[in-house]
């Protein structure tokens, strides 16, 4: 049976947290999402959600603070329109647009976490695994490069061309990637 | 009588209707009756306007249908522009009398038969036709 | 200055007296009311529920055939200004009712020939509308009529009746402020009154109720007209068809209900407009007031 | 350098163990590259299993750490603390959380929560190896803190940080400290009058030896950041030398011209040459060019230089610019009361009888223009009714302030409660929508008022207030009988709406701190930081953050100070070093970070024509890194690097 993998980007001070009381309190939910955190969702960058996808994700939680909580005043919001934007884009390029889920999630909202990790968890399994159709090689963990002074492969082209990866020289995945 | 109140109520269509039809958020009411301090005519209404968007709050429509205070209202706006939550209460009656006048198109409220033969021939003709269309439909 | 101008069915009939003094006072200072080659009735109340497109064809209708005199239309009756203002706010605010209003336009079958020239293009709301009271402070300026007083109306103590419907809802009219209004006080001021400022001139008359339940719009009234006059007001001023009617015409009852009342006329601003601009007597007709003004008038020496 | 980090996975009894194959995971990332220790142990958070963390730093020569264990919000410190000892940088030892992520929360799932938890592992990591060592942010610091705004709050401000040992340089805009709370007759809900227990603390505040007042001054500019504040503050011209001034009062006394009084909200007049009231605070008098003959008419009149025993009149003096430098900045500008003029369906600024609140508590004050007597403004007759307005441009989205301004209630029941105290054949009436009466013995003060001193509440809002035959005509309803109600009243008090002062909005601006959308000072955070600015250095007291009673803005006040002092409490101003900086090489000097930057940490150096991160000023929040189109803009470790390879560790397998 196909297990989807999901990135979570949560943000430290909300969502990270929820997470913890998730586990405080016990509550179950499924084990395809691997937590990166950050001190606030403004801090993603939309070619981070590009990247996970690149490197195999089949889908992306971003959790932040609810809208008016956010630990830096504002970042939330810049995160809610950054996420609008990609969402048009990942349909340009042809990645279904529910893969990338944007939650405000609380320190007090364990409940709330499950439940959605659970949900975008059914929600991507049911989607199918991502298959970008590239070609090459999968750039899998450190052997893809992805140097910090240059964006990665994926770069913000809307048109999703294919060739923006062998532009830049990035190492791309296969075709279909095996469902495990 | 206990007023029996239910989500059923509550959420009932014909609510969702008067809401809809008015364009107002019955909820954003917080009941505090200015509405119904300035209202001119108030004196002559049955239910006062605040009590009227209480009652749909409850969810008793009928309570707001059939009372005598949505054809005494002339419509002069002192109820909206006065709403601190920017309700409008000359919209809600306007509503309820829609849903009333839509259902008993065969018994209007004023007979323009019965309008005095002095009124049509002296009032203004804009008083005559605005009656006929808030009190007719 | 030429500007198109819609009388509405009442000045056309019942208020001539209101119709002919506006265009003889705007002649006087210089404006020339135009009035639309063809125009109807523009429905007397705007609709309140949500879910009305029928109901405001008229007014557009007529804002549609406005829009081919010119972009400003010029209104006196209170009720006609606020319904064509409020119309012309729905073209301009919701694409939805605007699409089907145009629809129907371009389906009227009834005047085919006159209104297919007007109904080739969408109308979309360019035509504003405006009251004969803001064309005066705006458009000739409150100085420019303040030359052409020839009488001072310096011992009148005159009531400035608002009502309703000019005022009220505050975002779509965008007259003034409705709870302290200023704009006729200024006009009144202009014209060098005595003006009387009495806590009833926001009140309703009553409106339309007066066909349908007398009494309650006579008692609208008479909290009206006893408030001017206990400011001691010699003269009400109005500027709509059926404010007039309620507080006039109805002081016969009033005085039948309240001892000792004084009755006090109640007259169009344009008829005191057409006084202090001189204009003669053939303009400014008060025969059919219910309460004559003509005594107080010549009392102050203004006739 | 080849990293070496060491992993260690904690067993956190059989927290961890019952579901991670523990053994496995050390054994699969002891292969993983860059680690170059792997272990597991019971209790890694024990002594045992930090002193075993420090022996593996020193055996193994390690670069880096990952403890693999639960939160970072419970043990980072701890082994961060342990790193430092051994001789590892504390930013270069991360937390792994397998317990809260993972192990609890995948408790049927053992292989796949032990698949799991390597890749957590993983990530942390692919984290650590890119990780720097870092040092926190060192700023030197001013050990002097600025109060702006000498009302209660700023006063309780400015005498806590002085009596912490601080020097205090506390500014006010008026003639006299004192604000608003100056002006009050009695306080709810004790009934202690406000003059009694101010009067006090205005005079410790202008004889503090370690506070320096500046009052009738203002903040012109400041510069800097927290504990090195550049502040420019204009002393007005007073035209009277305030230092020699003795406070003997005949320039007053002489002076010809009369003014509404602004202390008595013009229900008095005060002369052109005057001290706002008879306990000012100093109590030396100002000029108001303004009003006076002098000014206005070109030289004439002086009569105030004539008198003046001392000679300190000088028309001639300018504003005077003082500059200052401090390390901390509290806020405590007040509020005003919103216009009554706005107010037009109740003849506010129209009908003399009908007033503010805080013009009947100058009535009510003893040392009023009234000594204390209830007066109509109209004719100076006693009332006999008084009709009293809640929620007078409060709780009105539509056409005044949507939020509740907290006081009114209260000083209305109070204002009910001290008339019928004075009149006692008089009747009051309150107009409300709730009585909120949140406070210690508040609700027992409302009660007292109602039952005991007869004041009628009456549930509903006024539509309409009018003069009629000498009396206020109200139109009110009383919504729990549906009925309209009328009352012909002597007198109207409207409690208005609670506003930030028209001055500190500005004042914010210039400081850029930031302001809700009513202007009211924004807080860090509303719960756990309700002092603080977002803007580091800068602190809040009183009603310029919000609505407030006394009690509350006091203690606000103290909780500022100890802020303060806690800030000062330290040599140096240290701050956490995962923040933003800029590679200077690449960026292009598109100010994009500027324009994201919710402190204003980016700025422009207009001479290289880049941006650069302020260090002392930036709190780490990562915007202008996302939103840098150049990838520029950097976090210390937390760099898109680090995030890339992190995911990819996440993705694995």
């Amino acid at each position: 049976m196909y297990e989807p993998r999901i990135v979570c980007f949560f943000c430290k001070w909300c969502t990270y947290a929820g997470a913890d009381l998730a586990g405080t309190s016990r509550k179950q939910y499924p084990p395809n999402g691997v937590v990166v955190r950050v001190n606030c969702s403004g801090r993603i960058d939309p070619q981070h959600v590009l990247w996970a996808f690149r490197e195999g994700a089949d889908g992306v939680l971003i959790g932040g603070c609810h809208p008016g909580d956010c630990h830096y005043q504002d970042g939330n919001y810049k995160t809610m329109r950054r996420v609008t934007f990609l969402k048009r884009m990942l349909s340009d390029m042809g990645i279904e647009p529910e893969r990338l889920r944007l939650e405000w999630i609380s320190a007090a909202e364990g409940e709330k976490l499950v439940h959605v990790m659970s949900d975008f968890v059914d929600e991507v399994k049911s989607l199918g695994a991502l298959e970008l159709g590239l070609t090459g090689e999968k750039g899998n963990g450190g052997a893809a490069k992805a140097p910090a002074k240059k964006k990665p492969a994926v770069k913000a082209k809307a048109a999703g061309k294919k060739t923006t990866a062998k532009k830049t020289g990035k190492k791309a995945k296969p075709a279909a990637r095996k469902a495990r | 009588m206990r007023l029996r109140i239910t989500s059923e109520h509550i959420k009932g269509d014909i609510i969702k209707r008067v809401e809809d039809l008015s364009g107002q958020s019955l909820l954003e009411c917080y009941q505090c009756g200015k509405c119904s301090a300035g209202c001119p005519v108030v004196n002559e209404m049955d239910v006062i306007p605040s009590e009227v968007i209480r009652l749909l709050q409850l969810g008793q429509a009928d309570e707001a249908l059939d009372s005598k205070t949505i054809w005494i209202c002339a419509s002069c706006l002192q109820c909206a522009s006065k709403c601190p939550k920017g309700v409008e209460f000359s919209s809600i009656c306007d509503a309820l009398r829609q849903i009333v006048l839509r259902k008993r198109l065969s018994t209007p409220r004023m007979d323009a038969d019965e309008v005095s033969a002095i009124m049509v021939s002296d009032a203004p003709q804009m008083g005559v036709v605005g009656a006929l269309r808030k009190l007719n439909g | 200055m030429k500007i198109p101008y819609y009388p509405g069915c009442t000045l056309h009939e019942r208020a001539l007296d209101f119709d002919v003094s506006a265009r003889e006072c705007a002649k006087t200072l210089g404006v020339e009311l135009e009035e639309l080659p063809i125009w109807t009735c523009c429905g007397a109340v705007f609709p309140l529920v949500t879910d009305s497109v029928m109901e405001i064809l008229a007014p557009v209708r007529n804002l549609a055939y406005a829009s081919r005199e010119g972009d400003k239309l010029v209104t006196l009756c209170s009720f006609c200004y606020h319904v064509l203002k409020r119309a012309n706010r729905t073209i301009r605010t919701d694409p939805e009712k605007a699409e089907k209003a145009n629809l129907f336009l371009r389906a009227d079958t009834e005047a085919r020939e006159e209104i297919e020239s007007y109904t080739r293009e969408d109308y979309t709301g360019q035509v504003e509308v405006i009251h004969f009271l803001e064309m005066l402070r705006d458009l000739v300026g409150y100085e420019a009529v303040a030359k052409k007083v020839r009488r001072k109306l310096k011992d009148l103590r005159v009531a400035p009746y608002y009502g309703c419907m000019l005022l009220r809802p505050k975002k779509e009219m965008e007259f003034d402020d409705p709870e302290q209004p200023s704009i006729f006080e200024e006009f009144l001021e202009t014209l060098g009154c005595d003006v009387v400022d009495f806590p009833m001139k926001t009140e309703c008359c009553g409106g339309f109720q007066i066909v349908s339940d007398e009494d309650l719009a006579i008692a609208c009234s008479r909290n009206v007209v006893s408030s001017a006059i206990k400011r001691g007001a010699d003269v009400i001023v109005t500027t709509c068809p059926l404010c007039r009617y309620n507080l006039d015409k109805k002081q016969e009852e009033m005085a039948k209900e309240v001892r000792g009342f004084r009755k006090i006329p109640v007259i169009y601003f344009t008829q005191l407009l057409g006084i202090a601009l001189g204009i003669d007597g053939e303009h400014i007709d008060f025969t059919d007031n219910y309460v004559d003004p003509r005594p107080v008038l010549a009392e102050k020496s203004l006739l | 350098m080849e990293e070496r980090i060491g992993v260690f996975v904690c067993h956190c009894g059989s927290n961890i163990a019952g579901v991670v194959d523990v053994k496995r995971v050390a054994e699969e990332l002891g292969k993983y590259p860059g680690v170059a220790h792997s272990t597991d142990y019971t209790y890694m958070c024990s002594d045992p299993g930090q002193n075993l963390v420090k022996d593996a730093i020193k055996e193994h020569n390690l670069t880096g750490v990952i403890v693999a264990a639960c939160s970072p919000t419970l043990h980072e410190a701890t082994f961060r603390r342990a790193g430092r000892v051994a001789g590892v940088n504390p930013y270069q030892v991360e937390i792994a959380n397998i317990r809260e992520h993972c192990s609890w929360v995948h408790q049927g799932e053992k292989e796949a929560a032990t698949e799991k938890a390597i890749k957590i592992i993983k990530t942390m990591v692919e984290k650590a190896r890119l990780d720097e060592a870092l040092d926190p942010i060192s700023v030197p610091m001013t050990h002097k803190a600025l109060v702006v705004g000498a009302g209660i709050a700023g006063i309780q401000a400015a005498l806590d940080i002085a009596n912490a040992g601080h020097e205090v340089v506390l500014v006010e805009k008026s003639p006299s400290v004192g604000g608003h709370m100056a002006q009050l007759s009695e306080t709810f809900p004790t009934l202690d009058c406000s003059q009694c227990i101010m009067t006090p603390k205005m005079v410790e505040v202008s004889q503090h030896p370690r506070i320096n007042l500046m009052t009738y001054s203002e903040i012109d500019d400041v510069a800097g950041f927290v504990g090195n504040f550049k502040v420019k503050i204009r002393k007005k011209a007073a035209y009277v030398d305030r230092d020699a001034c003795t406070g003997c009062g005949v320039c007053v006394e002489k002076c010809p011209v009369k003014t509404e009084s602004e202390f008595d909200e013009g229900l008095a007049m005060r002369k052109a040459i005057y001290t706002p009231f008879p306990q000012a605070v100093p109590n030396k008098p100002v000029l108001d060019p303004e009003h006076c003959t002098y000014f206005l008419k070109d030289g004439k009149c002086g009569i105030c230089q004539k008198v003046c025993p001392v000679g300190c009149v000088d028309y001639e003096q300018k504003d005077e610019i003082i500059e200052e430098e401090v390390g901390a900045i509290v806020v405590a500008t007040g509020y005003d009361l919103y216009p009554i003029e706005n107010m037009g369906e109740y003849g506010g600024g129209k009908y003399a009888d009908v007033i503010t609140g805080l013009q009947f508590e100058r009535m009510l004050s003893a040392s009023g223009p009234t000594e204390g007597e209830v007066r109509r403004p109209s004719d100076g007759k006693e009332p006999k009714e008084i009709v009293f307005l809640t929620c007078c441009g409060s709780r009105d989205p539509e056409a005044h302030m949507p939020y509740c301004s907290k006081v009114c209630c209260m000083y209305l029941t109070k204002h009910a409660m001290l008339y019928k105290h004075k009149v006692h054949d008089g009747q009051a009436y309150v107009f409300y929508m709730d009585v909120r009466t949140a406070g210690k013995g508040y609700e027992e003060f409302y009660t007292r008022a109602a039952e005991e001193d007869d004041v009628l509440y009456i549930r509903g809002k006024v539509s309409k207030i009018y003069e009629e035959d000498g009396k206020v005509m109200v139109w009110g309803v009383d919504t729990l009988t549906g009925k309209k109600v009328e009352i012909a009243a002597d007198m109207a008090v409207l409690g208005l709406a609670t506003v930030p002062n028209v001055a500190a909005k500005k004042l914010a601006n210039k400081l850029k701190i930031h302001t809700d959308e009513w202007g009211f000072l924004a807080e860090a955070h509303p719960k756990l930081r309700p002092v603080e600015s977002l803007a580091p250095g800068f602190y809040l007291a009183g009603a310029a953050q919000g609505p407030k009673d006394i009690p509350e803005a006091v203690a606000q006040a103290s909780g500022a100070a100890s802020k303060v002092a806690h800030l000062f409490a330290e040599e140096e101003y240290h701050r956490e070093p995962i923040i933003a900086w800029i590679d200077e090489d690449t960026c292009a000097g598109c100010r994009v970070c500027i324009s994201v930057c919710p402190y204003d940490a980016a700025e422009f150096d207009e001479e290289n024509g880049i941006a650069k991160i302020q260090e002392a000023i930036c709190e780490g929040c990562g915007a202008c890194i996302a939103a840098c189109p150049s990838a520029s803009a950097q976090q210390r470790n937390l760099t898109d690097e680090q995030v890339y390879k992190m995911v990819s560790a996440a993705l694995e397998g």
